[in-house]
């Protein structure tokens, strides 16, 4: 009854201008990037003051890996942006189609994030290795939790989507925001770690 | 009205994966024959793109383009706190690592 | 009816919400001691290195004696404060529209808490700090083990944490906003975040690191913080029934006899 | 079915636990007279060599029945659920300090096994288990100064014309809390009052448990049976 309520709502103010999913998600949002902007600045600092051990260590990582995972993350986060289109516009059908791509490039992501990690582990690069390993394994590790708990997140979205008397556009909106959150940190970890010298 | 939604999505994943891509060419502008050499240009380019790609992502995909003032000066404000605290711990700490 | 002092007894004897406003005090003032005897008073906190080589780790003990042996003294004799600190977040949960599984999980969980997180380090200080001549080795375990059961008691405060943001979640009387819960998920995070204390001796992951301490420690006081401000709009707002959670009057409807307002 | 149904078969297991107890107090050789905190560590290993089975067999004693009063809080705070409260706050904390002082206890008591499971070890060693079991079981109090007030504070506050528990039972357990406050900076001193063997931390904590343990089974065990006489007539 309120879904109904809120998504009639959602339609009329189109137009005008409103906050996706329920306001109460953006300071997950905002709380989380400051905490992550920590773990990066504490990195950051470490990787100056040894520089050398940091490049010599980062040699051991493969790009490829960091640029199949963030376009695998990018494609969910477009999918999951479609999905919250589709669902507004009424097409439950594509929408539910598109959260279970979002699901099928995360699960493509980890995938490829534990294939990493065992490659690393091989080359003998463990979390206890150097400091360089400690922070790619923390970041990497910390962010997959995201991930599995995005998982869930989705879990909650596709529930939505899936029967009539449900349906909450917030709720849906709501998930999304959070399945971009952990996009957009993964997009700045990538960059952080591999790419910086 | 979706036709326009998506094609202005998928513009903006294109444009977030050839930034991505971008990556590529810049590792390995930064390397000497595959070794690795630290390089002032390249963290901070790499810095600055990951956060308009953020920027991107919060603007589009989290549709705060249309979100209330607030908290799309907020996010702004986050986006610029963050290159703050990045580039602000790389350059003291590289000015206090000599 | 005239004196601070009297309306105060009143309250005590006769206001409708004096169980909680009972609780939520206890809560505020056991946070209160909390913070004076850990970072004042015995001085444990920040914590010291785990890199210390023993001398140091004597010396460290040398420095707080007294401050040990009385600030834990204190907490011996405070800690029971937790009790109606958990039943006043029970309560919470209680008051939700959620099974009383959450609160009464909740409960069990917060009052288990209190022995690995809290006291078994103030036992270890304390027996640390007794004998200054006891084998310094043993000095230095003594240090290992207060420090490490104190930062690294993890599963419950988690699982506590991830009880009580499904339960906001998933509440429809409104007793917590919802981005209360989302912080709920931050703050059970921090206690995975602090695993890597069991492995590493020093550097950010270590127990007193950037990362593991102090990152987590900034989580941890606005989670705190936050709840027990909410805990206290909560009871202002509280009707005793069990529908949605109705919100605060006006501040100007403060001139009627209020009795909540009085208490404070 | 009655709600109170078994009540009684709990409330019987008091004196029964309390006799092991007291049992159990006399033939652990470390309470009478209690060990001093000045012995040497050379003694205190002696006292493990020596006194090995007695310690041992009283330990697994208090192991099986240390968490005996667990039933009896919690059949205290069913009472404190009767009582003309708006709120379930005062019972919720009993049941949360109810694990308390058993848990605190089963440390004591684990490292007290401890140090008769290989008397024969350096004596420095037997004296670090010693220090940390008889400073774990004399600062076990918090939980149960929390209780006394609580349950101090629920009576207080239970106005009704025939309250569950009448007024000198919230005095008395004041005053159990009172007594109980100075063994927890016992590790302030090795000699004196306040020393884990001395009057404050020994004689007064223990005799002030035991005293409640005795005054509150009875005055539980009337309640219980004033519950079940008018319960039949309400049903």
């Amino acid at each position: 009854m309120t879904n109904l309520q809120e998504s009639t709502e959602q339609a009329e103010r189109k137009p005008a201008r409103f906050v996706p999913g329920q306001p109460d998600m953006w300071v997950f949002v905002l709380f989380e990037s400051l905490l992550f902007t920590g773990y990066f600045s504490v990195y950051l600092i470490g990787r100056i003051q040894n520089r050398d051990l940091y490049l010599h260590a980062q040699a051991d990582l493969d790009l490829r890996f960091g640029i199949f995972n963030t376009i695998a993350l990018l494609l969910s986060s477009w999918a999951i942006a479609r999905c919250v289109q589709a669902s507004r516009e009424g097409a439950y059908r594509d929408a539910l189609r598109d959260a279970f791509l979002t699901i099928g490039f995360g699960v493509a992501f980890l995938v490829s994030k534990v294939i990493e990690w065992t490659k690393e582990i091989r080359l003998g690069n463990t979390f206890t290795s150097n400091e360089f390993f400690q922070h790619f394994f923390f970041l990497t590790s910390i962010h997959l939790l995201h991930l599995l708990i995005g998982f869930i997140v989705m879990g909650v979205a596709v529930y939505q989507l899936w029967s009539p008397a449900r349906r909450s556009q917030q709720l849906v909106e709501t998930c999304a925001t959070y399945w971009h959150t952990v996009d957009f940190l993964w997009v700045l970890i990538f960059a952080l770690l591999y790419v910086v010298r | 009205m979706t036709g326009t939604f998506n094609k202005r999505l998928a513009i903006v994943w294109l444009v977030l994966t050839l930034m991505t891509l971008a990556y590529i060419w810049l590792d390995h502008s930064a390397d000497d024959d595959g070794v690795y050499r630290a390089s002032t240009v390249v963290t901070v380019a790499a810095i600055l793109i990951a956060l308009v790609k953020v920027r991107i992502i919060f603007r589009e995909f989290m549709e705060v383009r249309h979100a209330p003032a607030l908290l799309r000066r907020l996010t702004d404000a986050w986006v610029a706190l963050m290159a703050v605290c990045l580039l602000g711990s790389y350059f003291i700490g590289s000015a206090l690592a000599g | 009816m005239s004196s601070p002092l009297s309306r105060l007894a009143w309250n005590f004897r006769h206001n409708p919400k004096r169980e909680l406003w009972f609780a939520w005090w206890m809560m505020d003032i056991f946070y209160q001691l909390y913070d004076v005897l850990f970072f004042f008073v015995t001085r444990v906190q920040p914590p010291a290195s785990p890199a210390w080589s023993t001398p140091m780790v004597l010396q460290w003990f040398d420095t707080r004696h007294y401050g040990i042996l009385a600030g834990f003294g204190v907490v011996f004799l405070i800690s029971g404060l937790c009790a109606p600190m958990n039943a006043l977040l029970a309560y919470s949960m209680r008051r939700m529209s959620v099974s009383r599984v959450f609160g009464y999980s909740y409960l069990i969980m917060y009052s288990l808490s209190a022995i690995p997180g809290m006291l078994v380090m103030a036992i270890a200080m304390t027996v640390g700090a007794l004998r200054p001549d006891r084998n310094p080795e043993m000095i230095h375990w003594l240090f290992d083990f207060a420090f490490l059961s104190f930062s690294g008691t993890m599963g419950v405060f988690m699982i506590g944490s991830l009880v009580w943001l499904v339960a906001i979640l998933i509440d429809k009387n409104g007793v917590f906003p919802k981005w209360f819960g989302y912080l709920g998920l931050c703050n059970a995070l921090t206690e995975v975040v602090v695993a890597p204390a069991w492995i590493f001796q020093r550097g950010v992951f270590a127990w007193n690191g950037a990362i593991a301490w102090w990152i987590n420690m900034v989580v941890f006081v606005t989670y705190t913080v936050c709840f027990i401000v909410l805990l206290r709009k909560m009871i202002e707002r509280e009707d005793f029934g069990d529908g949605v959670l109705p919100d605060l009057p006006p501040k100007v409807e403060r001139s009627q006899p209020d009795s909540v307002g009085a208490m404070r | 079915m009655k709600r109170t149904d078994g009540e009684l078969i709990l409330f019987w297991c008091l004196p029964a636990i309390a006799i092991i107890w007291v049992s159990a107090f006399f033939l652990f050789p470390g309470f009478l007279h209690p060990m001093s905190p000045t012995m040497s560590a050379d003694a205190v290993a002696a006292f493990y060599r020596d006194e090995t089975a007695r310690i041992r067999y009283s330990m697994i004693l208090f192991n099986w029945f240390g968490v005996g009063l667990i039933p009896t809080v919690i059949l205290l705070a069913m009472q404190v659920r009767r009582m003309a409260h708006r709120t379930p706050i005062l019972s919720y904390s009993l049941i949360s300090c109810a694990g308390g002082p058993p848990c605190l206890f089963l440390i004591a008591n684990l490292f007290w096994l401890l140090g008769s499971f290989r008397p024969e070890r350096a004596p420095e060693l037997t004296q670090l288990l010693n220090d940390l079991a008889w400073v774990t079981f004399t600062v076990l109090v918090p939980f149960l100064i929390a209780q006394c007030v609580l349950l101090a504070l629920a009576i207080y506050w239970d106005h009704q014309e025939q309250p569950v528990f009448k007024m000198w039972v919230a005095h008395f357990n004041i005053l159990v809390a009172v007594a109980l406050a100075p063994a927890a900076f016992t590790a302030l001193t090795f000699t004196g009052p306040l020393a884990w063997d001395g009057l404050l931390s020994f004689w007064v904590k223990n005799i002030a448990i035991f005293v409640w343990i005795v005054v509150m089974g009875i005055v539980l065990g009337q309640t219980i049976r004033q519950q079940r006489a008018e319960e039949p007539v309400a049903a």
